[in-house]
């Protein structure tokens, strides 16, 4: 399973920085949205896949279904997905800000300050 | 203005969405949920009359500013981890106390509850600022 | 001694104060700080003398072997008083030199901050200490020389000048540091009196050679010796002072001082005569073709400080005594000419050529007086100390006849020079235009004493040889010498090759002319010298930098994710294969029929995110990969995420709709080739993260900390859902840390949208 | 027993509805006959797993929670279908070149306008 | 223990809530802003004298024993770097008060200062990978939000290749973690350091080993990897420049530092060699950037890329002294180039370019000001006695006793084209003359003037200071360095408790 | 009146979420129903209407709609096994006689999820539904047939 | 029985969110992506309740009942955005 996943880590890892390097602006979003698929999904098969139940203490009977997954991967996407959701916000405003200012979405244009 | 029947239904959807939303921040600490799938909801759910109606209509539904409501929710979080340091505890460790209800159970009240209404509050008011300064944009 | 050292810094903390409460008065409050150290080092003469060190020492940074130590012995001593000494004249000098000058106490302040530095280069006993005054004398003259601060000459030349002696200083440093090493001490005398065992270390020649090239840079050693021409920018004091007797001098100081440690060898007099006789005369050739006043002296100056090391290099005895008496000399006679020069400078209205210059006896008869007996000592002309310096020096030489050759050279050349500057302005007719007066009293003072004491020294050369020469040539061999100076030693070789050489060289002031032409004809030649050198290092470097910038700075953002992912992939494949690739394929567990149905299926939305000439289309692509994540996480047990996930990818693709109002299409396509790079790029990082999981699978996890988590929340934490435990309790830390992302997130997005620059420029 | 097979019943239906239903979202010719599967037959066949589920559990709360998701989805599918229907009719997205009539194009009311 | 290692992210977080919500009183939130700054110094300073003698300050947040919890650790390196960042916060809000436009600060300056330091604070604190992972999302965050405040176009324009390429990063940083969960189960890097240390995963753990380091090489600005830093540091206000520049890839260097002496010390031929490598090339190519740049602030900016590399370099030689000399320059670097960015701050307020061809004249006009330029400028080229020379001094002595010589080269031919740079600065902007007459923009009233130069005058004074009392500085350099170059004091601090 | 009513159902619907129907869980999701409530309708006025004669209607009209929706899928699984040209599609207005917004909306709704119509969206003037329609043989016969059939219907319902 | 039932459903599920999915590829027009979008989404409700019958755990019931809103009210932002002539 985890070797189906691997290829599956590594297509989100690649496709997210294609398009990072693409010239439009919300092409950079969206792989930025690919690369935080990657990451999680990365911290869910290397942080141990257990195809268990889901690790809540049953009311009736006190116990977890049978093998509970791990629950900390869990807590540590949790926190990533919001964590890259508010940060995909804001970039979000930041670009149509900058298209607004910039009059262009054309990244390779976007190169006033560097030199 | 938008379609009659989308904001017919969004009028009857959005209470059933606050109290789902306040139901799965309450439910959160023992089945799926909690502060910030609540707070998503809740936010989604002035989202969605904002889309029906105006983001104008929505701020008014909402009474208060979603920043005021952000900073706010902030703050309760915050502020549920200092109890502890009165006990001589950690910033952060979880206090619990019963709470005896009308009909005679017993609730547990805790710190970690608390910080999750903080949660709640906060995504709450950042999905809205975000969802209405998009939607003000010109 | 450091009571006074600090009394010097302070004075010129307090100097710019100084200037501001007293204009007219401050140079003379000030120089009681350089007298009070004069005074004291006199005082100290007699112990020094019978060979007892004046020691002090304080702790600064214990852990680096840094102190406070300072030593005074009959080296240091020599140099104290040569930089106290003109220093106090050079001060009352500049008060009226910069008489009414707005930034006079600036001026105060860089001067005497420089002597107080040069001060600690000789007195400090403590490498690190000795390289931190050393530094400093790089750094004030370096604000001395670019005092005229609005030419752009003087600019130039400063930076020059720094560039220099602090690329020295660096090697100086590291030779250092490497000397300490190698003797396990950072005392100077103590690693004085451990040198057969730092002649014997592996690191002896690096040490030497870094050492030199630390000294010769500071002591405008050739090629080195460009910057000190060029420093001439620097206002006359500061020229007299630093460019002549004193911080040039801090490299044959250093070389002097180390001559117990590091000299001795073959190496080091095979570098130090080869570099030194070369500097000889190299200065004191391009001397003779020069017309500007300062620029003239500041070539013969290279050409002493050349001798000097010379001198150093040939370390016998009589070499090392006849360097201390030059030493002397020179310091007399160089600043006098020095001073007379700015005089005459100052009081013509900034004529600096001789050739512009002429009778000005009558005008500035006491400049000439005091010109007159300079020149005469530099041209080691009887009965000067110049020629008694010029008399030990050729005996010295004794048995090095091509170095006593090119004495007689460079000697001649001093003639030609002394003359120039001594006589051929005062004498003649006085150019019309040119109107001159005598220089005020503060200016006289200094090259009064100094003139006079060209010949003082001479009367006294018994004395004074056994007072400040012997104690100095006995410090540098290390020995105790015995140095018996005479005014006159009779008529021998010595006399015979001294009146050679002032022979030649009045020969020389008359085929000035000539040297001139030449020196016209060959000035093309310039552009294959060392300051040219260092200008096209320099311009070079600049070059370098700016195609560099252009290289990698190129403003492109894929660029720059370019080379991130390809570091990324290099360094990842290296270490893969550092660990010799898969060891075992291990913890894989079988692949059921609908983990890879959705995996297929995440691919292929990944793919069409991709490619896609639609932003819509790739968004809601996007969205079935986050769907699908959705459907994974619920297949392992991840109820919670699932939740997430799903609720956060409709919410993304609705802003995505809210924005997209105001964005537009996708509208610009890269190359096919930009793409192919891009993909084979992105495959390669691909590959890159696969293989790291694939990696990690087989490592075999110990127990996990999640299983406390699942035995203690409900017990500990009273919660059910473990992973809400862990969020809100176990790690509520991490939680508070996402939601202020959150919060920040969306004030920042406010006020992106609200806030707008006055004037906003107008899309194109 | 016969729990079970009406669980697996409405489960079967609810899948092959499913498959029905994207059936028609792929093959039928235009935007509209297309929301026209996805909206009824989605809507069914969700509800039908959503049944089999509430009897498979059998207890109030899931029962409760089903009658939810039936009900969120009997709301909202048809008020989606309006919204994209019109949408798309407006932003001139072309009916089936076999489309009998079109009133509303020719008596060219467009109903109240979007802000 | 219970409160003091934690009060460095609730000060600037209360702080921040509190601006929040008093967001339409511009003088209360400056008023809260230096008292909270003001506050943090005070913890820092406090947690500074409570590990100042080799103890380390744990605390188990939410009372979970380590590893469960998020154990917070604070050592002498931790405390150092909290100290300066008090030390920055003040002068920075000081500094705002005065230098700061109306609507940047009703639109949240403030706040977000704040929370930049909460980030900061938290990443020096916490003895968590994952946690570490969230305070550098908090800062990033902030500093995004804070790059792009106010919307000017070259603002904006850097901002694009900032957020990418950090955001790229983070990226690699979350594999790195979750690699590093998979293998180990643990995230408290105390715990993982045990685990890394006991565990055949030679290889494995130097391939994580070699993401941490791309990650944070991203965030210090590294080389290959800091072309967003040249875009984007020069484009903010001058306090939020001086902010960045002060902290911002400090973080990521500490980051590296705590990584690489508590965990992946299980290859350090290969590992530190690559870190050295990359120190040497971090150093030459940012220097050389600098040089090829004409404005002022640029050359700053540009300038901390090569500062990066000398910093790193004491970790790549990965021996005690070289370390200490790493502390050392870090201390130096922080105030040394804030206090430039002020200073550059302040001339753009006076003369309102950066512009090294149109600047010109302020040695006359303004003295006092270029003392505290040159003073500064000096120190970061590393003339001797002030702070950068000893931080310079100490990496090149520990280079040459390992006798790396190369990277001893290049630091010291770096550091004469560092001292280029400064002079060049110092000749085009002080002492040339104007090439056309810059208006004095500046309508301060000499005691405002004064106040606004406090937090400048306080940072030069501090650069000296490390000079005078480099004795001292370096005892407490070389000791943190050893509690660095031997963790098992902070391990069984860490999970003392546990065991 | 309605209010109340629309009350006590959140008020269920939290006990049911909640899946403890106890006095407490009840109390609570009124109180939470009540602030929803509030929110939406600061000063509405109720309207009266009679709860229980409706109950009757409720039940038969939703055997009915269930039948209808049950039929509909099966109808879209015939026309994607059908060849395509046996369709003929068509939009239509139907002039409508209802008026509120709740009206309207419902009747769109089942019209939506009732076999082989859709609704596309209402005139400016309310008085016309526009709808998409699978088989349209003739357009008056499918207008006569939901206006008789299922307007009035829900209309008897609503009223 | 139904142990056996539930993959097969599952099956079919997966396929049809497949199905689905090349349908938001192909297009052609925006709002036939936004409909198979709604229609993948209404799938994965399926498929969540479906694995609740299979693991015989209702946890997962929240997570349906989020998706059955939150994308109806993002078929509603994309059909205004449509609407409003927001090009794909
Ligand atoms: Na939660
Ligand atoms: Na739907």
């Amino acid at each position: 399973m985890e070797a189906v996943l691997a290829i599956v880590i590594g297509v989100l890892y690649g496709g997210g920085l294609y398009l990072m390097m693409r010239r439009n602006l919300i092409q950079l979003i969206i792989g930025l949205g690919l690369l935080s698929h990657g990451a999680n999904l990365l911290i869910f098969t290397a942080g141990g896949l257990r195809k268990g139940g889901a690790p809540i203490l049953d009311e009736a009977t006190n116990t977890y279904a049978s093998a509970p997954a791990d629950p900390l991967p869990q807590a540590l996407i949790l926190t990533a997905i919001v964590i890259s959701f508010a940060v995909t916000a804001f970039a979000l405003v930041l670009f149509l800000r900058t298209y607004q200012t910039c009059g262009t979405d054309d990244v390779d244009e976007l190169k006033g300050t560097d030199t | 203005m938008t379609s009659i029947i989308l904001r017919t239904a969004t009028r009857y959807m959005f209470p059933p969405l606050l109290v789902f939303s306040v139901y799965v921040l309450l439910r959160g600490h023992h089945y799926p949920g909690g502060g910030f799938v609540g707070g998503l909801f809740a936010g989604s759910a002035f989202a969605l009359y904002a889309l029906a109606f105006s983001a104008a209509d929505a701020r008014k539904l909402l009474r208060f500013d979603t920043r005021d409501i952000t900073a706010f929710g902030l703050a309760v979080a915050l502020i549920s981890g200092i109890p502890p340091l009165f006990c001589g505890n950690a910033f952060l460790t979880g206090t619990w106390w019963k709470m005896p209800l009308l009909t005679g159970g017993v609730l547990d009240i805790g710190t970690p509850l608390v910080f999750d209404i903080g949660v709640y509050l906060v995504v709450l008011g950042v999905l809205l600022t975000l969802v209405f300064t998009l939607g003000e944009e010109e | 001694m450091v009571a006074l050292l600090t009394i010097c810094f302070v004075a010129a903390l307090i100097a710019p104060l100084m200037h501001w409460a007293l204009p007219k008065y401050a140079g003379v409050a000030l120089v009681g700080a350089p007298l009070a150290m004069l005074a004291w080092l006199l005082k100290q003469l007699p112990e020094v003398m019978h060979g007892h060190p004046i020691e002090q020492t304080f702790q600064w940074v214990e852990g680096l072997g840094l102190e406070l130590a300072f030593r005074l012995d009959g080296l240091s001593l020599l140099f104290a008083l040569i930089i106290s000494g003109i220093g106090a004249l050079i001060i009352l000098y500049t008060q009226g030199y910069f008489k009414g000058h707005p930034q006079q106490g600036r001026f105060l302040m860089y001067i005497i901050a420089f002597m107080a530095s040069m001060l600690g280069v000789v007195l400090a006993d403590n490498l690190l200490l000795v390289f931190i005054f050393w530094e400093l004398t790089s750094f004030t003259s370096y604000l001395l020389i670019g005092f005229n601060h609005e030419s752009e000459d003087a600019r130039a030349a400063a930076l020059q000048a720094m560039l220099v002696t602090v690329l020295g200083g660096l090697f100086l440093l590291a030779g250092l540091i490497l000397m300490a090493d190698a003797t396990g001490t950072w005392r100077v005398s103590e690693i004085l009196q451990r040198g057969a065992e730092l002649r014997a270390h592996e690191h002896y020649l690096p040490i030497l050679i870094l050492v030199c090239i630390g000294a010769f840079t500071k002591s405008a050693q050739f090629p080195f010796h460009f910057w000190l021409p060029n420093a001439m920018q620097a206002p006359t004091p500061a020229s007299a002072y630093l460019h002549s007797s004193t911080m040039v001098k801090a490299g044959v100081y250093l070389l002097a001082r180390l001559h117990p440690a590091l000299g001795g060898t073959e190496e080091w007099t095979v570098i130090l005569t080869t570099i030194g006789a070369a500097t000889f005369l190299v200065g004191a050739i391009m001397a003779l073709g020069q017309h500007v006043l300062k620029r003239l002296l500041a070539y013969t100056t290279v050409s002493a400080l050349g001798a000097m090391v010379m001198l150093l290099g040939v370390g016998t005895e009589e070499s090392i005594k006849a360097m201390a008496a030059f030493v002397l000399a020179h310091a007399f006679y160089k600043a006098t000419l020095f001073l007379v020069a700015g005089g005459i400078t100052h009081e013509t209205g900034g004529e600096t050529s001789i050739d512009k210059l002429g009778g000005l006896r009558k005008a500035m008869p006491f400049s000439f007086v005091c010109a007159m007996l300079a020149a005469v000592s530099m041209g080691g002309i009887f009965p000067s100390f110049g020629f008694v310096a010029k008399e030990t020096w050729i005996h010295a030489l004794e048995h090095h006849p091509l170095l006593v050759l090119a004495t007689v050279l460079g000697g001649a050349a001093y003639v030609l020079v002394g003359f120039s500057t001594g006589w051929k302005p005062f004498m003649g007719k006085m150019p019309a235009g040119l109107h001159a007066h005598e220089v005020p009293l503060s200016m006289r003072i200094g090259p009064l004493v100094l003139g006079l004491g060209c010949f003082v020294l001479a009367f006294t050369c018994g004395p004074i040889g056994a007072a400040l020469v012997e104690p100095a040539a006995s410090a540098i061999a290390a020995d105790h010498l015995h140095v018996h100076l005479h005014l006159w030693g009779g008529f021998n070789k010595v006399l015979a090759i001294s009146l050679v050489t002032v022979l030649i060289g009045v020969g020389f002031c008359f085929a000035r002319p000539f040297f001139l032409g030449v020196a016209g004809r060959l000035g093309g030649l310039a552009r294959f010298g060392p300051d040219a050198t260092y200008q096209l290092l320099l311009s070079s470097v600049l070059k370098f930098a700016s195609w560099q910038t252009r290289a990698l700075q190129t403003g492109i953002l894929r660029d720059y994710i370019r080379i991130t992912v390809l570091a990324t992939v290099a360094l990842v494949g290296a270490s893969f294969i550092r660990a010799g690739g898969f060891q075992r394929w291990e913890n894989l567990s079988p692949v059921s029929v609908r983990v890879a149905l959705i995996s297929v299926l995440m691919v292929l939305a990944a793919f069409a995110t991709v490619h896609s000439k639609s932003r819509l289309r790739s968004i809601l692509s996007l969205g079935v990969v986050g769907y699908s994540m959705a459907i994974l996480f619920t297949f392992f047990g991840a109820p919670d995420l699932a939740m997430t996930q799903l609720v956060i990818e409709t919410l993304t693709v609705i802003l995505l709709a809210l924005a997209f109002y105001h964005l537009p299409t996708f509208s610009h396509g890269s190359a096919v080739r930009t793409r192919a790079i891009d993909a084979a790029i992105a495959i390669g990082a691909g590959v890159a993260i696969t293989l790291l999981v694939l990696a990690a699978l087989h490592v075999q996890t110990p127990t996990p900390v999640s299983d406390y988590y699942l035995d203690h929340s409900y017990k500990a934490a009273h919660g059910r859902n473990v992973v809400n435990v862990i969020l809100v309790d176990f790690r509520a830390l991490d939680t508070l840390g996402e939601i202020t992302v959150l919060t920040i997130a969306a004030l920042g997005a406010f006020a992106l949208l609200k806030l707008r620059p006055k004037k906003e420029e107008a899309p194109k | 027993m016969i729990r079970e097979i009406l669980v697996s019943a409405f489960l079967l239906i609810g899948g092959l509805l499913s498959l029905v239903a994207v059936a028609g979202v792929l093959r039928l010719p235009d935007l509209f006959t297309r929301m026209h599967a996805a909206t009824k037959t989605g809507t069914v066949g969700v509800s039908a797993i959503t049944i089999g589920m509430m009897i498979h559990f059998g207890n109030i709360t899931v029962t409760s929670r089903g009658v939810l998701v039936i009900a969120f989805f009997l709301l909202t599918a048809p008020v989606a279908a309006h919204m994209i229907g019109r949408a798309a009719y407006r932003s001139g997205v072309s009916l089936w070149i076999l489309t009998r009539i079109d009133e509303w194009k020719t008596h060219g009311d467009l109903g109240e306008e979007d802000d | 223990m219970t409160l003091l290692p934690v009060l460095p992210i609730i000060i600037p977080l209360a702080g921040a809530v509190l601006c929040m919500l008093f967001r339409k009183s511009l003088m209360l939130q400056k008023a809260l802003a230096v008292a909270t700054s003001f506050m943090m110094l005070l913890t820092a300073v406090c947690l500074m004298a409570h590990t100042a003698r080799g103890t380390i300050a744990v605390m188990n947040v939410g009372s979970w024993q380590a590893p469960f919890g998020i154990t917070l650790a604070v050592d002498m390196l931790s405390s150092v770097m909290l100290v300066l960042a008090g030390l920055l916060a003040v002068a920075v809000s000081v500094y705002s008060c005065f230098d700061l436009d109306g609507p940047r600060i009703k639109f949240g300056f403030f706040p977000l200062m704040l929370i930049l330091l909460m980030g900061v604070n938290g990443a020096f604190v916490t003895g968590d990978l994952f946690n570490l992972y969230v305070w550098f999302e908090v800062l990033l965050t902030a500093s995004f939000i804070l790059l792009a405040l106010g919307g000017e176009r070259p603002q904006l324009e850097g901002s694009i290749k900032y957020v990418a390429l950090n955001l790229l990063s983070s990226a690699l940083f979350l594999a790195g973690i979750g690699i590093l969960y998979g293998m180990a189960g643990t995230l408290n890097m105390a715990e993982l350091a045990n685990v890394v240390k006991d565990g055949e995963r030679g290889g494995l753990v130097t391939m994580v080993a070699v993401m941490f380091m791309m990650a944070f090489g991203i965030k210090a600005g590294m080389f290959p990897l800091y072309f967003w830093l040249p875009a984007s540091y020069p484009t903010p206000p001058a306090a939020v420049s001086a902010l960045f520049s002060g902290l911002l890839t400090k973080v990521g260097v500490y980051s590296l530092i705590r990584v690489f002496t508590l965990i992946f010390t299980n290859d350090p031929e290969f590992l530190h060699g690559l870190i050295l490598a990359g120190a040497g090339l971090t150093m030459l190519s940012g220097v050389l950037a600098a040089a090829a740049q004409y404005e002022m602030r640029k050359i700053l900016a540009v300038h901390i890329v090569s500062q990066i590399g000398y910093i790193v370099m004491g970790l790549g030689l990965f021996t005690p002294l070289a370390l200490a000399g790493t502390v050392i320059y870090l201390a130096h670097n922080i105030i040394v180039k804030t206090n430039l960015f002020l200073v550059a701050g302040a001339v753009h307020r006076l003369k309102g370019t950066y512009d090294l061809h149109k600047l010109g004249g302020l040695y006359k006009e303004r003295p006092g000001l270029s003392i505290l330029f040159i003073i500064s400028a000096m120190s970061l080229a590393g003339v001797p006695p002030l702070s950068g020379f000893f931080a310079k001094l100490t990496l090149i002595i520990a280079g040459l006793r390992a006798e790396s010589w190369l990277i001893v080269a290049v630091a010291l031919g770096v550091s004469l084209l560092t001292l280029y740079s400064m002079t060049k600065i110092w000749a085009y902007v002080f002492w040339k003359p104007a090439p056309a007459p810059l208006p004095d923009l500046d309508p301060m009233a000499p005691g405002k003037w004064a106040a606004f130069l406090l937090p400048m005058v306080g940072f030069t004074v501090l650069t000296i200071a490390i000079g005078v009392f480099a004795g001292p500085v370096f005892d407490y350099a070389q000791q943190a360095a050893g509690q660095l170059m031997d963790p098992q004091g902070y391990i069984d601090a860490v999970l003392g408790g546990a065991k | 009146m309605q209010l109340f009513v629309v009350n006590v159902l959140i008020s269920m619907l939290w006990a049911l979420l909640t899946g403890k129907v106890s006095v407490g869980s009840l109390t609570l999701g009124f109180v939470l129903g009540y602030f929803a409530l509030t929110l939406l309708y600061p000063a509405e006025e109720e309207k009266k209407n009679s709860y229980f004669q409706k109950t009757m209607q409720v039940v038969r009209f939703a055997l009915f709609f269930t039948k209808e929706l049950v039929v509909s899928s099966w109808r879209v699984a015939i026309d994607v096994i059908k060849p395509l040209p046996l369709m003929r599609p068509g939009v239509i207005g139907i002039p409508i006689d209802a008026e509120t917004d709740l009206e309207i909306t419902m009747l769109a709704n089942i019209i939506s999820l009732t076999p082989g119509t859709l609704s596309l969206d209402v005139s400016k003037d309310r008085k016309t539904l526009y709808i998409h329609a699978m088989y349209v043989a003739n357009p008056d016969d499918l207008r006569k047939e939901i206006k008789d059939g299922l307007e009035r219907r829900l209309l008897e319902l609503l009223r | 029985m139904v142990e056996f039932v539930c993959p097969i459903v599952m099956l079919m599920l997966i396929v049809s969110f497949g199905a689905a999915f090349v349908r938001v590829v192909i297009g052609p027009t925006l709002p036939d992506r936004v409909v198979a979008l709604d229609m993948a989404a209404t799938i994965v409700v399926a498929l969540i309740l479906t694995h609740c019958v299979q693991s015989g755990s209702s946890y997962y019931i929240p997570a349906a009942i989020s998706i059955a809103l939150l994308s109806f009210i993002g078929t509603v932002a994309l059909a205004l955005y449509i609407s409003k002539g927001g090009p794909s």
